[in-house]
């Protein structure tokens, strides 16, 4: 492959990540190319950009999956490469064999890889081959039929999944005969609206497993190194919410072992550029692959603090046909990952769409907040509820989950209801705390970590509240004496006065 | 000044007396505090109450007053002693029991799961609305029987619309 | 010394540096006094506290250098430490004497090395007996006569310094005999107000100088270690507003030999918690002491970002009795940190108080903004005109200045002057971006880091300016005829349509 | 609609018409621009200029528009014709060349370094302010003579204030 500096890069993408490698880019002071669906006119990735076209329409399939539409304003505004960010078109093979066929640099991996780790049911039976270690489970399911039979054969618990999945959309878990038919269709429903393709397998579900995945960059020249682990046990509805690494259950042996077997399998696979290779481990501590992510993942800010490696510039320049310039990359620390949603975790975690209010954006040391909302920004109904993800670094584990905990509660972030604090109360749990937890942690504390809090503020916020309707009477009483209309903001003016003294 | 505040469905006395500027004298379930409270910025409010300081987000809507502190969320009625007699006045009118499904964000209908007349248990899934690219099952809080249904599979639908009402069943 | 744990901490500080330690307590779960001024009372620090006590009055003698108001509030309070962050109280032997006989912790050094290094003239005479090279300077100096008598005999150019100093407040560079007295009396001044002392002692002025400082950690068992250096060069009027760490000048060999001289310096005045050993490097890269500063400094983030450890919570550590964890702290990558002052660039640096109309703060990878301001703030004009600092890490130089200028870009502090683009000037200045560069940069390079910048992006503003016009013009217009008073925001109107559709 | 927008002292040519809800063409100094215009949030534009970005933050008071963006800051007179009209007629009757010093922040008069009468280069130091624990030393940018002292020392004074009055020197 031969090197050639990339000149504009089109992000045919949205929310956070789209701003995350628009960052980068301009880091590198390549200029980028935002394109947007008519609800994301005001979205921050579109004012972040360089340049921004729309897409015109607000379903995925007429806009950030439409090839065509994209292809155009890439040849209009001249941008030489494509990021595909996560989701959407990332893990896209045909796209990027598109992207080939015009001459555009597609900044991820080969279609081959994408295909053949694309299809989880295809990946599995390279691994298979290449001697690692699988989870039991089956083909692409067509019918509810051989969905019960497959389910049958394995044996229940079953996990229904995309085979175009990923990112834990489009995936059910199945505990009784009776409860597969409505799964499985639901399960076809969400791929094809996520990935645009229905197809859906089925695999056995381990008792107490881990969800332990690992970073492996692969250059155009044959090297291929990984940037050690991510623990990504903490699950709803089989959505990570809470990322660490270290892992607390790797010893370095494990990891070292681990790390041997993703790069391989990534090696196997013709990889290049950044991809994940996610394992299960289960009690007894033994790992399987599950599927290789041929992405950058949500997740991969936690390991950019531990490496101090910049993972898009990264993947920029294995694009541009750069060798990796390291051999191995030490870690330092630990760090810790929440993402923040909106949705409301005392209402069945319902999506909350909707006006931010007031947004106050937690800082200080240690502390990373990969953000793609600001204050005054409407949510939009039509796209996933994550706003943004907060990450801690520290010298240690402890002291990474104490800054979390310290940058949650300054995390403001009104108008619409946010899991933040339903992530304080997972992560000061001390079962969380010990560092000994799988993926059923959240469906096993469940009741715990509903708690509605503690009652001890309710006194000051009582005074608050009275203050504030007592300050506002006082007002609207002064107001109507002055023949100012009652609806007036009486709470301006107040804001203002204080310039005149105390 | 004498307030009754109405906090997760209690009634709490407090009692206020402005001392200075931005001073107050706060009687709370006859506890007195004594606050410092600032208007910082829009929708800003710090308070320093008996020298502890909060920092508190707050929208006034009539006598709502919804508070936001310490990632802990607080819906508080605030009621002078006039409003206080015409709410005793008006809930003495009020007994419907009918239980009303909404959503709380706008979505589509996926699926209705119930049927007009049907008996439902507490906590039954009663329509599917999907939002957000998640499917997301709506329960009912009470036992009872499904009055009327409004909507239908494939229907668009706003946030707080009224989507399906359960009547409690006649004892 | 015996251990013992922390338990409420009182900080006789305002600003950044308050809220900095207090971030780092309410991590390790101890909660925080704040203390304020009347101006002060909206502060972010009073704001952020566990409790505030107020101080009555704004001037620094009755407020945060009134040790017995101090005193009776950590009284009323319980707290049984205090932390002084810098300036103000912090290098204060008589107030860390007062603090042992209350039995209160100081969390800094004991009041014996204070003093020894607190009289820069002292602090010098111990290092020149250590056998430590050090920059040829005066005694104290009381009049005008001896200033010249003084000057005369070390020669012209030389640098007129608080005693009590530190931070570049009461500091003035003389070039010629006939501004020595005009000097000399300014410099009085402001040594009294900003550390109650008027003393002012004199230093030759070195040629092309750097300024490159060590930072070191000593704790109550003998053990003294350093965590690298800061170059500290890039300076206005006496006033460092970048600093970035390593310093391009040294080698591995220099940065060992004044690392040993730095753990040598802190040894010899028997330090204990965290300090700064300050050299002066010439143009033939020999170096001398110039002073140690005893407590954190502003720019102690830069060290904290290549080492990961948080110098505050070492600094209570270390005040609990706790010994030093470390043996060697290892580094990685580059960091810089930018001062970001409330002042007019194109004004003469005047300082810019007033009304924060809006704020983005910056954020992503490897970005840190310690921030002491808000949205809606006003600043008030009592105080140092800085309001936050902004710090970034890159795997390497190259990387930590490019985000710089990004996260510079992303800053929007708006409704009072900044000097954000005065500083992306500075470093987009290709003599910084070479490494070799010393005190003089900016006085160097004056002409054109006051360029007023590019006009190509004039017709993009002509162009806003006019459709916002239109866009008023047009809805006072529809507010006449709908009878609306002319003053009522049709932008507020607007910004909320938009939830309405297109 | 045409308009004449003055930025660095300059008058500049700009035409602006209406394509749709925030669409508008725009024609500055001859050349033409597609834009598409929004209100993000309170003081926020976002413009789409034939498809660049630019994220704009304004502040409107009265013909004066003020713009901050790519840490650039922009201060620029608005003026439609019959404004732009008013302003010729009384620009022939502003014949004063009096220059004021003032300070842009309040502050403390350290000291007054002219008399009045004395006379004074373009760019000498006039007075020194404290403020914000600094010494501050303004300049005055023209020639001339010193009018009129308004101040002393130790006093304290408001941002804006006429501090002292130079008049140029007569030829």
């Amino acid at each position: 492959m031969s090197k050639k500096k990339l000149k504009k890069i089109l992000i045919p993408n949205r929310g956070e990540i789209a701003v995350r490698i628009q960052r980068t880019c301009r880091e590198l002071n390549i200029p980028t190319v935002a394109v947007f669906s008519d609800p994301d006119r005001y979205a921050l990735h579109v004012r972040y950009a360089d340049e921004a076209f729309p897409l015109n329409g607000s379903l995925p399939q007429e806009t950030y999956l439409n090839q065509e539409k994209i292809f155009a304003i890439a040849k209009k505004s001249g941008a030489d490469a494509i990021h595909p960010g996560y989701g959407f078109l990332s893990e896209n093979a045909g796209f990027v064999k598109n992207c080939r066929e015009r001459g555009i640099t597609f900044i991820g991996p080969p279609p081959e890889a994408i295909e053949a780790m694309g299809l989880k049911t295809k990946a599995r039976e390279i691994m298979l081959k290449a001697g690692v270690p699988v989870v039991p489970g089956s083909e692409p399911i067509e019918n509810t039929e051989s969905a019960q039979a497959e389910a049958d054969k394995t044996g229940y618990p079953v996990l229904l999944k995309a085979s175009a999945g990923g990112g834990g959309k489009g995936m059910r878990l199945v505990e009784k005969p009776e409860n597969l038919k409505p799964a499985f269709e639901a399960c076809r429903r969400e791929a094809q609206s996520a990935f645009g393709d229905p197809r859906v397998y089925l695999e056995k579900y381990l008792e107490k497993p881990r969800h332990v995945e690992f970073q492996v960059l692969a250059d155009s020249h044959g090297h291929v190194i990984h940037l050690y682990e991510r623990e990504c046990s903490i699950q709803r509805r089989h959505q990570k919410i809470i990322e660490e690494t270290p892992s607390p259950v790797l010893d370095e042996n494990m990891r070292r072992k681990m790390g041997e077997v993703a790069v391989e399998a990534a090696r196997v696979c013709g990889y290049v550029n950044a991809g994940t290779v996610e394992f299960l481990v289960d009690k007894d501590r033994n790992f399987y692959f599950l599927e290789m992510n041929t992405r950058l993942q949500v997740e991969h800010p936690i390991t950019e603090m531990i490496t101090g490696v910049d993972l898009v510039e990264q993947q920029i320049r294995i694009a541009e046909g750069e060798p990796l310039i390291h051999e191995t990359i030490p870690r330092r620390g630990a760090a810790l990952e929440c993402r923040i949603y909106a949705e409301d975790p005392a209402n069945n975690f319902l999506p909350s769409p909707g006006l931010i209010k007031a947004l106050t954006n937690p800082g200080g040391p240690g502390v990373r907040n990969d953000s793609g909302v600001y204050s005054g920004y409407i949510i939009p109904m039509e796209y996933d509820p994550m706003i943004s993800k907060l990450v801690t670094y520290g010298e240690n584990r402890e002291q990474a989950i104490n800054r979390m905990l310290r940058a949650l509660e300054e995390y403001y972030l009104l108008g619409i209801h946010t899991n933040i604090s339903y992530l304080r109360k997972i992560i000061s749990h001390p079962q969380f705390a010990s560092g000994d937890y799988h993926t059923h942690f959240i469906a096993n504390y469940q009741d715990q970590l509903s708690d509605s809090g503690s009652k001890h503020n309710d006194s000051i916020a009582l005074a608050a509240a009275v203050i504030l309707s007592f300050l506002r009477s006082e007002q609207q009483t002064a107001g109507r004496q002055q023949g100012q209309p009652e609806h007036t903001s009486a709470w301006k003016l107040c804001g203002r006065k204080r310039s005149m003294g105390l | 000044m004498k307030y009754t505040a109405i906090l997760n469905d209690k009634e709490r006395e407090v009692e206020i007396t402005r001392q200075g500027p931005h001073q107050f004298h706060v009687i709370v379930d006859g506890q007195p505090h004594e606050v410092d409270a600032r208007h910082c910025s829009s929708g800003w409010f710090s308070i320093l109450i008996d020298n502890t300081s909060h920092d508190i987000y707050f929208t006034l809507d009539k006598e709502n007053v919804e508070l936001n502190f310490r990632s802990q969320n607080f819906n508080i009625k605030v009621l002078d002693e006039r409003k206080m007699r015409m709410r005793r006045i008006r809930s003495d009118l009020d007994i419907s029991g009918t239980e009303i499904i909404k959503t709380s964000m706008p979505g589509k209908v996926v699926k209705v799961l119930v049927k007009e007349g049907e008996t439902v248990k507490s906590g039954a899934g009663i329509i599917i609305i999907e939002a957000m690219k998640m499917e997301n099952e709506i329960q009912c809080r009470n036992s009872g029987v499904v009055k009327t249904i409004h909507v239908a599979a494939g229907q668009t639908v706003e946030s707080d619309a009224a989507l399906i009402e359960i009547e409690p069943e006649q004892i």
